[in-house]
This record gives C-alpha cells, sequence and structure tokens, in this order.
C-alpha cells in the first residue's frame, strides 16, 4: 500500500498517444540489408567514471546513442560466492524512460534485467576477471535513444568502456544484430522500425570477439530454420567483423588523447 | 609535486588559489564553465535537450502520455519530474532507487516548476475532466561534475521549448481521444527560469557554478532560480555557513546577468533548429 | 543499534522478584499499568499511555475502488510502526519479526473479528469505496506494545468522523466539514489485547509485562476479548508449553481486565465528547502537565523590526547592478550552442571533433591498409568528402554550419583525400545527410 | 542445492569421460535422463503437471483468469510466466535469494514463446479490448539436480496440454450491456493446441564436444551452454547463449544441429507420454508425491 | 455464516464429514533425495510439502549462533497456484511471514535444539494446494521431515484447526468453513504431554465455549497423531526391508 516517495509521482495510469493515432501511410517496403548502418564511436568522454564509451548508429531523423561507463576493479562488495578467484562483472543495461517511440518505459522491467545478464555473461569470456581476484568491476549502459539494435551497440559500448577504464581483455567484443522479415530476407543492423514490425520474423544479436573468432553472446528470438539461422549467425559475424576496425580506430584515438600527445600519427 | 599537495591538502591547495582570485581550473570566481545547450537531439522524446556547463552533462528528455486529470483539478495536466543521477554518472550514487541527492533535485526542478510557473498545469488539459496531458520530464545526469541544479534547470526549460504535442481531437461518437501525429504544435511556456548556483567558501568567498571537487571542499552552497522579470523563483540555501545580505545581494545580481546569457544562448539555439 | 543484554544478575533478580510475587514498580500480579488516553484537536488522533508505554493512533480515510472479490465492503488497513524514537532497539524501515507479530496480531484482533462494519464504508458498490487507514506510532517503549497499540487503534477509531457523501446518480458528492456534521464509523464491538507473560516454564503469570519483564520471560499469550467477553484472537509466543487451564485461567483474567478498560475508554470518549460540545480547548496540548514545561516561563526575546526596511533598502542600493554586458552565445551547428570559452574538459574536445564521423563502410577501411593511420583519417576524409559534396551537389540539407566544426589539417588530408577518394564517390549522398545529424547531437 | 563445486581432478575426469562419449552415470552425449512427468497434479488449478528429471523436480501450475487484454493487442489474450525457486530446492533460495534464478528462467520462458506460432493468443481473447484470459504459467522448481531449463519446459507443454479452460459466452441485453457467462459443465471448455509450443534443449559444452541434459557435476564444468528451443517441427525458436564461456562459430552450427534432432526426439516421446496418460482418463492412479 | 449451512440437522458437514470427523490424511516421508529430511502430505484438499536442512553450520552471518542451542530457521511458502486464485508471491506478505514466524516458534519449542549448539535447523514448508488448515498441514508435513533428518523432538508436534457452529465444535476446517468467517482456533500439540506448543484464534468465540473448543481440538489433534504415527512406523519399516535388515 504505501507508494513510492523517492520519486516524484504522476497519475496513477497514464496511455501512450501513438496508441491513438490515425493510421499512417504504409511504410516503405523493407529490403534486404547485410551492410551495418554507419557508425560512431567515441572512447573517454566522461569525466567521472574510469572508462566510458559513447556509440551512436544509423541514419536519418535519429540513431540509436548509447552511452556506457565502467569503474572498478575494486573491492568486491560480497566475499561470498564464486567471485573469489576471478572478479565479478556486473553489468546493468537500461533505457533511458524517453529513449524509445511509444509508451515511457519503466525502470527495472524484466527486459532490462534479462539483457543486463546477457551483457555480463557476453563480457565475461572477454575481460581477463582472474587478473583481479576479489574485486569487482561495473560496467554501465544507458541507451539515450533506441533506433533499433540498441543491444548491440550496447555490447560494442560496454567494452570500449572497459578497454578505456584500462581493464585487462583478451579482445574487445563487438556486438552485432539482424532481424528476418516475414518475406525471410535477413537485414543486418535493423532500425526500430524493422524490429517493430508485426510478423517480423525473429531478431538475433550477437557478440563476438573478432580477433579470437569467438562468439560470446548469442541471443535470438522468433521463428528460424536451421539453415536461416544458420545464415543469420554468419551474417552476424560479418557484421562484428566489418565494424571491428572502427572500435580499435576509437580506442587508440581515444589513448592518444588520454597521453595528451601532440597530433603525429604512428606513419 | 602539485598533485600531491593537491590529494594531502585539497582545502589549503585551493585557498592558495582562490587567495589569488583564481579556480584551480583557470576560471575567475565569478566565472561559469563555457555552457554548451543541444536542443532536439533526442527524436523519441516529444521534447528533449542535453547541457553541459564544463564537464558536467545533463539529458532531458519529455515524453507527453494521456491521462485522466485529478479529481480535485478537472481543468490541469500533470507535469512529473524526475531527476535520475545513475552510478555512470559519478561512483559515488548506488544503483537501484534514487538515493537522498536525486530526491532532493527532483524536489527542487518540481519547486522550480511549481514556483516559476514556467508551463500552466491548465494549458495541458485537452477535454475538461477527461483527458489532459501528463509531460513525463526525465532528466538523466550523465556526467556529474557539480552544479547539476543549474544544468537540470536549462536542460528542462531547453527540452520544454522543444516540446511539439501532436493535435488531439475527441471524436464525439466513441468518446475516444483521436491523434494526429501530423499536426503538432509547441507548448506555451510562460516564464524562462534560470538557476545559478555558488559555493561558500570559508564563510566568506562566493564561486559560482562550482564543481564537484569544489561543492565537496565549500562551506555552504547557494542556488538562485530568476524569471525573466527578475523576480525569484526559488532560493535554496539549505544550511552551511552563514551569508551576509549584501553578498546574498551580489549573488542575486549575478543570477540576473546569468539568466540573460543562458536565455540568449537558448533562444538563439531554439532560433537554429526552428522548420525555416 | 542492538539492546544492550540485561546482565545475570539483573535477570535473577528480576526472577526473584516474580517468584516472591513482586514487581518491580510495585503492581501486583494481576494490575494493569496507568492507562492514560488523550485525544488531538482532530477526530481520530489520540495518545494512549500505558505506564510510560505511549502509541499514537491516528485514522485517516479516503475513496478508492474496493477489492475485486468484495465490491460491497471497505478497506481497513492497520500499520504500526516501531521509530528508533521508542527506543534505540528499532530500526528504521525494516521489517522486524516483531512488527510482522504485531502489525498481524492488530489485524486479525480488530479486522478479523469484524469489529468494524466494513459495509457501511461502501459508497458505490464495485467503485467506489471508504479506505480507511489506522496509522500507530510507537513514541516510547517500556513493554506492552500490543496492548498499548490494541487500544489506542480502537480508540482512534472510535473517536473518528469520516466526511459525509451523497449519491446522486453517478455523482458522488463529499462534504466538507463545515456542509455537514462529520459521520463516526460504525463499530460493533471493541477488542481489546491482553498479554500475559510466563516465566519459568509457565509457573509463574504476569499481567501486563514492562519492558524488563519482557526481556526474562519464556513466552507470552495474547488474548484479545470484548466486554461481552467473546474472544477475538488468541496467540501464543515464545518457546513455552502451555496446558489447557492455564489458558483458561488467562482467558478469565482478561475478562475482568476488558471490562475495566473498556470503561475507561468510554469515559473518555464521553469527556472529550462533552469538551468538544461546550467548545472547551481540546488538543494533546491540553493534556500535558504544565508544571513540566519549562519553556512557558522564557520571557519573548524582543526582535527589533522597526527599521528593517530601510536596511534592505541600503543593501539593495549598495550592491552592485548587475552586469549589463552578456556574452555572445556561439552557435556550433544546428540546435547547439554555447557560451563560455577556454578551459579544457573531457567532453569538450568532442565538439571540436565531432565531425569526425566514422563511416568504415562508405570509406571501405576494412580492406584498407593504411588503418594504422587512425587518428587524422576521418578528419582528413571529412574535408574529402566536403570537397565530394560540393563537387557532385547531392542532397544537401544544411551545410552552413558545418564548416565551423570541422577542423581541417591542411598538411596531411590532401594526401588522403587523394587515397580516399575512390572509395568515397559511391558514398557521398548518405554522409553528407547523416553529418548533419552527428552534429546535432553534440556529444 | 542448486550448483555444486567441484575439484580440478573431477573436472578433469568427468571432461575426458565426455571426450570419450561416456558420461558418469554410463549415457552418451546425446541421451537424456528418464524423465517422469505427470500431469493434473493439482486439481485447483486449469493445468498442471510434474516433472522429475533425474533429481530435478518440477511443478507447474496453469491459472486461467480474466482480465482486460494489452491496450497494444487488444485481439490477444495473454501470458504470464513466474518461476519460484522455492526453498525446498536449495537453502539459498530463503526469502530472495530465489529471485535471480527466477526471473532468469522466466525471461528466458518469455523469449522462447515470443513468436506467432507457439500459442494461439487469439484464442484467449474473449471480446476484443475488453475481455480475455490470461494465463498464468507458475513453474515451483522443487529440487534442482541440473538441465533446469529443459525440465521447465517439457513441464510447461505438458501442462498447457492439460490445460482447460471454460468456454464463455457472452450475453448481449437490449441496452447493449454485455455479460459474460462461464460453463459449468466441466467438460465443455476450450483446450490449447500445443502442437508448436517448443521445448528448450540445452546443450553444454565441455571440453571440445557438447552433451545435452547435464547433471549438476557436468554444469559445473561448463564454460558455455547454448540455449535452443525446438518445436517438435523441428522450428527454432529462439537460442540464448548462457554462461561466461565462448563459443566457436562452428560449434554454434553443430549445437544448433543436435539441439533440432534431439529436440525433435523429445518432443515425440513427450506427446507419446501424454497421449497415453489422456486415454487412460479418469482410471488413471493419480501418484503425485505419494509414489 | 448466511447462505451456507455448514452443519446439517443431521449433524453432516458440507463434506459429509461429521462434526469431529478428521478429512482423510496421506502422507510420505523421503520424498526428495538431495535435502537431509523432506514429507509430504495431503489433508483432504490441503497438499503440503516439508524440507529440513541440517543440523549444519550458520549460514550467513555468524552473529546469529547461539552458543547454547540450534538455531531453528524456517520460511512458509505457498506456491502461486495453491489459492483459488492466484497469489501474486510465494512468500514475504504478511501473512506468510507471520506464518513462518509461528512455525519457528512451534518447532523452537518442540526441537531438543540445546543438541546442538551453534548450528542451524532449516525448515522449509511449501503448500502446493490450499483448502483449509494451510498451518496445520504444514506443522505435520514437518514433523516427518524433522523426523526424516532424524533430528531429536520432545514428541510429535500435531496440529489441527477447530471451529465452532452452533455450539458444536467442528474440527479440521477445509476452505469454506474457514472462510464462512466463524470462529477458528489453531492448535498445535505435544499429544504425549498434552502441552500447547501454539495457540491461535480468530474471530468471536464467547469465552464460556473456549473450553469446549479446545478439548476437541486437541482430540483431533491426538487423532492426527495416530496417523502420522502410522506413517512414520510404516516408512522405519520399508527403509529397513530396503536396507535388508
Amino acid at each position: 500500500m504505501p507508494g513510492d516517495s523517492r520519486r516524484i509521482r504522476g497519475p496513477e495510469e497514464s496511455r501512450c498517444p501513438l496508441l491513438y493515432a490515425l493510421p499512417e501511410s504504409p511504410q516503405a517496403p523493407e529490403q534486404a540489408r547485410t551492410e551495418p548502418r554507419p557508425l560512431y564511436a567515441r572512447a573517454g568522454l566522461l569525466s567521472q567514471a574510469k572508462g566510458s564509451a559513447y556509440i551512436e548508429t544509423g541514419g536519418g531523423g535519429g540513431g540509436t546513442k548509447v552511452l556506457s561507463g565502467a569503474s572498478g576493479p575494486r573491492e568486491a562488495e560480497r566475499r561470498d560466492g564464486p567471485g573469489l578467484r576471478g572478479a565479478r562483472l556486473v553489468c546493468e543495461f537500461r533505457w533511458a524512460p524517453f529513449a524509445r517511440l511509444g509508451p515511457r518505459c519503466g525502470v527495472g522491467t524484466a527486459l532490462e534485467r534479462e539483457l543486463s545478464l546477457a551483457l555480463q555473461e557476453s563480457l565475461e569470456p572477454a575481460v581477463r576477471l582472474e587478473r583481479y581476484p576479489r574485486a569487482q568491476i561495473h560496467v554501465w549502459v544507458l541507451v539515450l535513444e533506441d533506433r533499433g539494435s540498441a543491444f548491440a551497440s550496447a555490447l560494442s559500448a560496454a567494452s570500449l568502456a572497459l578497454a578505456d577504464a584500462g581493464i585487462e581483455m583478451y579482445d574487445v567484443v563487438v556486438g552485432c544484430a539482424l532481424s528476418r522479415g516475414p518475406g525471410g530476407c535477413l537485414l543486418l543492423d535493423p532500425s526500430d522500425r524493422d524490429e517493430g514490425r508485426p510478423k517480423s520474423g525473429g531478431c538475433l544479436t550477437l557478440a563476438l570477439m573478432p580477433a579470437l573468432n569467438q562468439v560470446c553472446g548469442l541471443l535470438c528470438n522468433g521463428e528460424w530454420t536451421e539453415e536461416s539461422l544458420s545464415q543469420a549467425v554468419r551474417l552476424c559475424m560479418e557484421g562484428c567483423h566489418r565494424l571491428y576496425p572502427v572500435l580499435q580506430q576509437c580506442l587508440v584515438r581515444a589513448t592518444k588523447r588520454k597521453i595528451s600527445v601532440p597530433q603525429s600519427g604512428p606513419a | 609535486m602539485a598533485a600531491g599537495f593537491k590529494t594531502v591538502e585539497p582545502l589549503e591547495y585551493y585557498r592558495r588559489f582562490l587567495k589569488e582570485n583564481c579556480r584551480p581550473d583557470g576560471r575567475e570566481l565569478g566565472e561559469f564553465r563555457p555552457t554548451t545547450v543541444n536542443i532536439g537531439s533526442i527524436t523519441t522524446a516529444d521534447g528533449s535537450s542535453l547541457v553541459k556547463l564544463g564537464s558536467t552533462t545533463v539529458l532531458c528528455g519529455i515524453k507527453a502520455e494521456f491521462s485522466a486529470p485529478p479529481t480535485d483539478a478537472p481543468n490541469k495536466g500533470y507535469i512529473v519530474p524526475n531527476v535520475d543521477l545513475p552510478s555512470l554518472c559519478s561512483s559515488r550514487f548506488r544503483p537501484g532507487p534514487p538515493g537522498e541527492e536525486a530526491q532532493v533535485a527532483s524536489q527542487f526542478i518540481a519547486d522550480v516548476i511549481e514556483n516559476s510557473q514556467i508551463v500552466l498545469k491548465e494549458d495541458l488539459c485537452i477535454a475538461n475532466g477527461k483527458l489532459a496531458w501528463v509531460l513525463y520530464c526525465d532528466i538523466i545526469c550523465l556526467d556529474y561534475d557539480g552544479n547539476i541544479l543549474d544544468a537540470c534547470t536549462c536542460a528542462l526549460l531547453g527540452a520544454l521549448k522543444n516540446v511539439r504535442l501532436p493535435s488531439v481531437k475527441i471524436n464525439e461518437e466513441t468518446g475516444l481521444a483521436e491523434v494526429c501525429m501530423k499536426e503538432k504544435s509547441p507548448l506555451k511556456i510562460r516564464k524562462n527560469p534560470v538557476a545559478t548556483s555558488f559555493a561558500i567558501f570559508d564563510d566568506t568567498l562566493s564561486l559560482v557554478d562550482p564543481t564537484a571537487e569544489e561543492e565537496t571542499l565549500a562551506t555552504g552552497t547557494i542556488t538562485i532560480v530568476m524569471d525573466e522579470d527578475d523576480r525569484l523563483c526559488v532560493l535554496r540555501k539549505p544550511g552551511g555557513s552563514a551569508i551576509s545580505a549584501e553578498k546574498l545581494q551580489t549573488c542575486i545580481s549575478r543570477a540576473i546577468t546569468r539568466h540573460k546569457e543562458v536565455r540568449k544562448l537558448l533562444d538563439e539555439v531554439i532560433e537554429s533548429i526552428q522548420p525555416k | 543499534m542492538r539492546e544492550p543484554p540485561l546482565s545475570n544478575c539483573e535477570k535473577s533478580f528480576l526472577l526473584k522478584a516474580i517468584r516472591e510475587g513482586k514487581r518491580l514498580d510495585g503492581r501486583e500480579t494481576y494490575d494493569y499499568r496507568n492507562i492514560k488516553i488523550s485525544f488531538g484537536t482532530d477526530y481520530g488522533c489520540c495518545i494512549v499511555e500505558l505506564g510510560r508505554t505511549r502509541v499514537l493512533g491516528q485514522v485517516s480515510c479516503e475513496l478508492v475502488p474496493p477489492k475485486v472479490n468484495r465490491p460491497t465492503e471497505g478497506i481497513i488497513f492497520f500499520n504500526l510502526e516501531l521509530s528508533p524514537m521508542a527506543s534505540p532497539a528499532f530500526e528504521l524501515g525494516r521489517q522486524s519479526e516483531l512488527l510482522i507479530k504485531l502489525n498481524r496480531l492488530l489485524e486479525r484482533c480488530l479486522r478479523n473479528s469484524k469489529c468494524i462494519d466494513t459495509e457501511s464504508l461502501c459508497v458505490v458498490a464495485g467503485e467506489k469505496v471508504w479506505q480507511v487507514r489506522v496509522d500507530l506510532h510507537l513514541l516510547n517503549h517500556e513493554g506492552n506494545i500490543i496492548d498499548a497499540a490494541s487500544i489506542a487503534a480502537i480508540v482512534a477509531l472510535s473517536h473518528f468522523r469520516r466526511h459525509d457523501v451523497s449519491i446522486q446518480g453517478d455523482e458522488v458528492t463529499v462534504y466538507t466539514p463545515e456542509e455537514r456534521e462529520p459521520v463516526p464509523l460504525s463499530i460493533h464491538h471493541m477488542p481489546i489485547c491482553v498479554s500475559f507473560a510466563f516465566f519459568q516454564q509457565g509457573t509463574y503469570l504476569l499481567v501486563d509485562p514492562s519492558d524488563r519483564e519482557e526481556r526474562v520471560l519464556d513466552g507470552m499469550l495474547v488474548i484479545a476479548m470484548n466486554k461481552h467477553r467473546e474472544i477475538c484472537t488468541i496467540q501464543s509466543s515464545g518457546g513455552i508449553m502451555l496446558l489447557k487451564e492455564q489458558v483458561l485461567r488467562c482467558s478469565k483474567i482478561a475478562g475482568v481486565k476488558v471490562t475495566e478498560i473498556t470503561e475507561l475508554i468510554q469515559k473518555a470518549l464521553e469527556n472529550d465528547k462533552k469538551i468538544r460540545k461546550e467548545g472547551g480547548k481540546c488538543g494533546f496540548v491540553e493534556s500535558m502537565p504544565q508544571q513540566w514545561i519549562t519553556a512557558f516561563k522564557v520571557e519573548k526575546a524582543p526582535v527589533d523590526v522597526t527599521d528593517v526596511e530601510e536596511k534592505a533598502e541600503g543593501i539593495l542600493s549598495r550592491a552592485e547592478p548587475p552586469a549589463e554586458a552578456v556574452s555572445k552565445p556561439v552557435l556550433w551547428a544546428t540546435g547547439t550552442a554555447q557560451i563560455g570559452e577556454g578551459l579544457e574538459s573531457s567532453w569538450r574536445d568532442m565538439e571540436e571533433e565531432e565531425g569526425q564521423v566514422e563511416d568504415e563502410d562508405d570509406e571501405g577501411a576494412i580492406d584498407d591498409p593504411t588503418l594504422a593511420v587512425t587518428q587524422n583519417i576521418e578528419m582528413e576524409d571529412i574535408s574529402g568528402k566536403e570537397e565530394k559534396k560540393s563537387d557532385v551537389d547531392v542532397v544537401v540539407l544544411s551545410d552552413s554550419e558545418e564548416e565551423e566544426v570541422i577542423i581541417l589539417e591542411p598538411e596531411e588530408s590532401r594526401i588522403h583525400t587523394r587515397s580516399k577518394h575512390p572509395a568515397d564517390s559511391s558514398a557521398t549522398k548518405t554522409t553528407a545527410g547523416k553529418k548533419k545529424r552527428k552534429k546535432k547531437f553534440a556529444l | 542445492m542448486a550448483w555444486v563445486r567441484l575439484s580440478e581432478a573431477e573436472k578433469v575426469y568427468i571432461a575426458h569421460g565426455v571426450q570419450e562419449d561416456l558420461r558418469q552415470d554410463g549415457r552418451s552425449c546425446e541421451d537424456y535422463r528418464c524423465i517422469e512427468v505427470e500431469t493434473d497434479v493439482v486439481s485447483n488449478t486449469s493445468g498442471s503437471a510434474r516433472v522429475k528429471l533425474g533429481h530435478t523436480d518440477i511443478l507447474v501450475g496453469i491459472k486461467a483468469e480474466m482480465g482486460t487484454p494489452k491496450l497494444e493487442r487488444p485481439h490477444e489474450g495473454c501470458v504470464e510466466f513466474f518461476v519460484d525457486c522455492s526453498a525446498n530446492a536449495a537453502p539459498e533460495f530463503e526469502g530472495r535469494g530465489g529471485e535471480e534464478l527466477g526471473t532468469e528462467i522466466a525471461n528466458t520462458l518469455y523469449r522462447m514463446f515470443n513468436n506467432e506460432s507457439s500459442l494461439d493468443l487469439k484464442a484467449l481473447c474473449i471480446s476484443q479490448a475488453e475481455h480475455c484470459w490470461i494465463l498464468y504459467v507458475d513453474v515451483l522448481l522443487l529440487e534442482c539436480g541440473g538441465n533446469l531449463f529443459d525440465a521447465i519446459s517439457i513441464g510447461v507443454k505438458a501442462a498447457l496440454f492439460n490445460t482447460r479452460i471454460p468456454k464463455v459466452r457472452i450475453l448481449e441485453d437490449e441496452e447493449g450491456s454485455k455479460e459474460i457467462e462461464l460453463s459449468d459443465d466441466p467438460y465443455d471448455c476450450i483446450r490449447l493446441n500445443v502442437e508448436n509450443v517448443p521445448c528448450i534443449i540445452t546443450l553444454s559444452k565441455i571440453g571440445h564436444r557438447h552433451v545435452v541434459d547435464a547433471t549438476l557435476q557436468e554444469e559445473a564444468c561448463t564454460l558455455a551452454s547454448l540455449l535452443v528451443s525446438v518445436t517438435s517441427k523441428g522450428l527454432l525458436t529462439g537460442m540464448k547463449k548462457v554462461g561466461k564461456g565462448s563459443l566457436d562459430p562452428e560449434s554454434i552450427f553443430e549445437m544448433i544441429e543436435t539441439g533440432k534432432r534431439v529436440g525433435k526426439a523429445v518432443h515425440v516421446s513427450l506427446q507419446e507420454i501424454l497421449n497415453k496418460e489422456e486415454s487412460l482418463g479418469k482410471q488413471r492412479q493419480k501418484v503425485g508425491f505419494l509414489g | 455464516m448466511a447462505g451456507l449451512e455448514l452443519l446439517s440437522d443431521q449433524g453432516y458437514r458440507l463434506d459429509g464429514r461429521k462434526a469431529v470427523e478428521l478429512r482423510k490424511i496421506q502422507a510420505r516421508m523421503g520424498v526428495f533425495a538431495q535435502a537431509d529430511g523432506s514429507a509430504y502430505i495431503e489433508q483432504g484438499n490441503t497438499k503440503a510439502l516439508a524440507v529440513v536442512y541440517g543440523p549444519h553450520e550458520i549460514r550467513g552471518s555468524r552473529s546469529k549462533a547461539l552458543h547454547d542451542r540450534a538455531v531453528v530457521n524456517c520460511q512458509y511458502s505457498m506456491a502461486t497456484f495453491s489459492t483459488g486464485e492466484r497469489k501474486r508471491r510465494p512468500h514475504g506478505d504478511r501473512k506468510s511471514s507471520e506464518m513462518t514466524l509461528h512455525l519457528k516458534q512451534t518447532f523452537e519449542a518442540a526441537i531438543l535444539t540445546q543438541l546442538y549448539p551453534r548450528s542451524q535447523i532449516d525448515i522449509y514448508v511449501q503448500i502446493l494446494q490450499a483448502d483449509g488448515g494451510n498451518y496445520c498441514a504444514c506443522v505435520n508435513a514437518a514433523t516427518l521431515a524433522i523426523m526424516d533428518a532424524g533430528i531429536p523432538m520432545r514428541d510429535y508436534v500435531c496440529a489441527c484447526s477447530t471451529g465452532f457452529i452452533e455450539d458444536t465444535p467442528l474440527v479440521d476446517l477445509c476452505y469454506v468453513e474457514e472462510a464462512a468467517g466463524g470462529p477458528q482456533l489453531a492448535l498445535a500439540l505435544l499429544p504425549k504431554s498434552e502441552q500447547i506448543a501454539l495457540l491461535e484464534m480468530n474471530s468471536r468465540l464467547h469465552e464460556d465455549h473456549l473450553e469446549k473448543v479446545l478439548d476437541a481440538a486437541s482430540k483431533a489433534c491426538r487423532d492426527v497423531y495416530a496417523v502420522l504415527d502410522r506413517v512414520v512406523r510404516d516408512h522405519v519399516q520399508e527403509v529397513c526391508t530396503l536396507l535388508g535388515e
């Protein structure tokens, strides 16, 4: 019965105006796409976090904007459990309340919790946790605007933030998403419109360590045949490989900025 | 050497600077950090703005939804401001429900809205007693380097100026709302409150726009919110060292100047994104 | 803070006294401490003192939709708070076992025994009912919280008056106390809890244990009863084994105690009613013994307010007027502007660089052997695109602000521009639009 | 016990066994343990099932309750999953200790059922935007012996098969006000089509090979596993990597293939048991926990 | 109260029982292999499962340990589908917490805790299907589970609920009888010494009738005892045969 006094509360119930919107003109037919949308990445922009990264993807009328921060290693809060031999990686993934079209998202939804866990399990293989016994490393990801493939960008952003924080890693984790339209065509790096299409055949998000060619995260729903799924996994891996150099460059640049060497290229 | 001195005796370190009438980051006592405003970048929100004060970065996004008006005021809508200080922005904040500082900031913003009448709640009513807009103003701090109250107020104002609400008609037959997303109109902004914060050092010196470090070392803070008619909307002085009336008056004068600056800044930005 | 444990010597002293049928405060075995009931100025507010155990009761109510499975019944909610004010042993905000036990006992004693007619709280069946909320705060803890709380709850409920309502069609009108006299709740009976403490495996029995006695007891039995000798709740607790005879004996005693207490409550209620009717003073202040409050005797400190205005005027006139000169904002890009300059911050260099859009697909950077040349690539190829754009002149959305942001590096740029050109030409179209967007969001 | 700790030697022993296609309990890599399924074990639910898979013991209860459809989907009913990891299964789960695992499993179930064909949600709608059935699928974890996801998904399918929702008629009087009438005949009911309800197959990577239906000990030596949800027709309705390890791409393709093959086999035998139980009807002796 | 006739003129109840007749009790010990002790009980349609872990080292902070006896730790939880209307949470609400507390009190009194200083005994009970007398079914199931775990007790703890309608005590109430709102009393008894481990009563009962109801309840508890004793003896015999002794 007692309500939440820690937030300023609005009315008990509110509805999204989009539900009452007049029907719009039909959307443009989808096309198969095997190239990821352009991506902008920047590491080391937050002043307070030890490591941070910002990724923006997509074009025209807004893109997916993801901000990530990492801190640690610091002393572990929980001393029990299996975390003694290596560090505990704690991940938090969430959407800003206004990040998506449609109704305002609440805090701590089931999906956020699931993706936080998936983020953690996808980053764990890449981080050399055994180097930091009895420690914990925090990674936060905040989606400022979701125009599709937010979780894939979150994966990349989080691993950039970890690298920027100087945490030892085997490789940078690159995330890439794919959706399958009802017609069966595969769309790499879908926009929110593609993802939200009714009867879309399914979505797949894959996390890859490109240098080691190891898949460290895989999350998929929808209906697939074995062949289409294998095809989708392959496409996603290709997508990851294409994004990899951008992330590398971004890290190199961030490092340079940090050591504040005047801009003299390694060449 | 200087770094070591700073770690061991942070207060003394600051005092040496202040004696020379400047601050470690090179500013004068009455100087703001560079303020950058970016409006309308979050397309999923109905209105948004990003404000940077030096490193401090605050993002405000506004979502408008429908609800029945409150029973005790059938001709009003709702404005629901919440300030979120995630652990992303500073290691001092724990994850989980809003902590003390976030609650205080949320309440402060709510007070600013209430006192300044920035937007009249009556303007948000669509159909008396039936339907009204709820403006969820979510302010998220992305980087915490002091003086978030100023940044939050500015971000809120910027975002409110950016809000475009779709036109709504009530269908006579079904009694349901019909929304036309194509026809959008801006909100009527009645007042432009701008906040100016000061940190009080050693009971006498007042520094404008304190960084996080300065805030922790200061003996008190004071925040003044002015509107364009040079009226005080909120004056917040949560304890700390006392301040003389003369000093307060100087602060208010500075706040008036600041208001003009920020007003101009916001106008310019809004102008630049106006569809031509 | 944990309560400091009772020393063995204290314990044995207490137990010995109990064995001899003596109590520290001089009571007999079956005696209650003094009960004092006082009322606040508002209806439904009271303080019950049992010895020095004090409980504040406050009743409030509001209109809510009823529970789905009981559309014609009002809702009653009880909440007892144990604040650290009452005893340092209580922590704020934690649901301790004791608190759960007490709250459930209250619920069972008052709600399950149906002492309040919940159906009379229904306004419109299935739509609006009164929700009555009884908040109880323990102000001081000196043992036997439950008895004091149950008395406070029933007293507060009997004292409470709710707003009157009328229904006309669908419209429900709630009248303020000025418009219509508020109505009392309909109370069927008054259950009151009586606590028994057992010592030495049930050999000794005390009524109304004080806090010290509570700390040496082996087990408790709480019996709630009304003056008609109807048992409303029995609850044994603590790890003792009782026998049937003991329970029956306790229920006999409880009957007597409840009759006494009920009389006292009724007297207090009537007394309050009389005072209110006569327009006498009521409220907690009236019930406070004057001699304890010394603050009333202090004379008022004189505050001189005569020349305040002149002083203020003086300050205002002496104060510096606000500066007229205002710095001019710099517009970086559409939707982004800045005032103030200089000063390095970690976010700041972003703006300078933000033109650096990396479009690896467009550049075909993957196959580019010069990948190692990183830092400057983006700037240069933008310049390349810039040139390109003016050449090809495809979709130019708004190009005016872009130049301000991009920092060109003339020496190296030409080399790269050349190297990038073949890959660029196909992608220029997208880039132009993209770059503009990037600038909108100056992260 | 939700998990066990193994010494390095034990881990090596298990890994070597898997390499030789001979596991601790004598199974080969693609063998399941014996699965016991019994439906209709809790009489006050719309459908229920108990699944025992080795030491893993699951009870699934489904309750159909009337509610309003979601705003964005006015023509559909909904399904809500809840997994209670009770303290019975492991003392660590006491209080709120089981919540984390519970939500993880529930989220996975949501993901695997998040498609058009798994369940016909339109059949659960009573009247558009006003009334629909909400199926509460509540899973109670009573004992953990490894491979929770598979056992739970089998239990969910069996319970959905067992679910009977009373038929509803909407009576409309002259004034247009609607009234809902529930049929009181217990045989007059809707049954759900479970043909496309998926089962989750967990493939645990141990050493260079992967096994299905890992025991607790085997789970302790698994670094990464892949959950694949498969329908009886061999369609894949979801996939998820769990655990702290990573997988190489080739093994993912192999795992998908194995998952599909094993999944189809599991569906066949499950359907067989369910049909057999159904055909016995009332004569079937209910065993429950007493057997 | 109104509407339903809980006791017919012929002295039969809704489900055809007589006033002092118990529902059918079926029970089994040793249901699970991983726990130290476990038991399952059906009392009519009320089904409960109890699991015991321990005695073992104190879990969590050591400051909870008692130097002279074992800590008894309980949790009462109801499956979300156990009730007629779906429950939102299996445990953690006020009623379940109270029930947890009562179970703890009951078994602290009955278990010889002083034999296991500085250790902990966990008793977890789960209601699978609720049809009245939840507390009692839990106590009975927990008694069996504790015995299965081999933890010594003073005596069996047998519990039974009793109502009172038309001057007649009714034992072992089912859900409909409980929901009618008449007085109800739950009693946990140690049958040999007739000691009361826990007594709880709700709603209104005139003091004069208390003795009558208490007597009926303790008689019912002794009946429960007879059944439980049979179950334990059968179980032991079965285990012995299995071991080949």
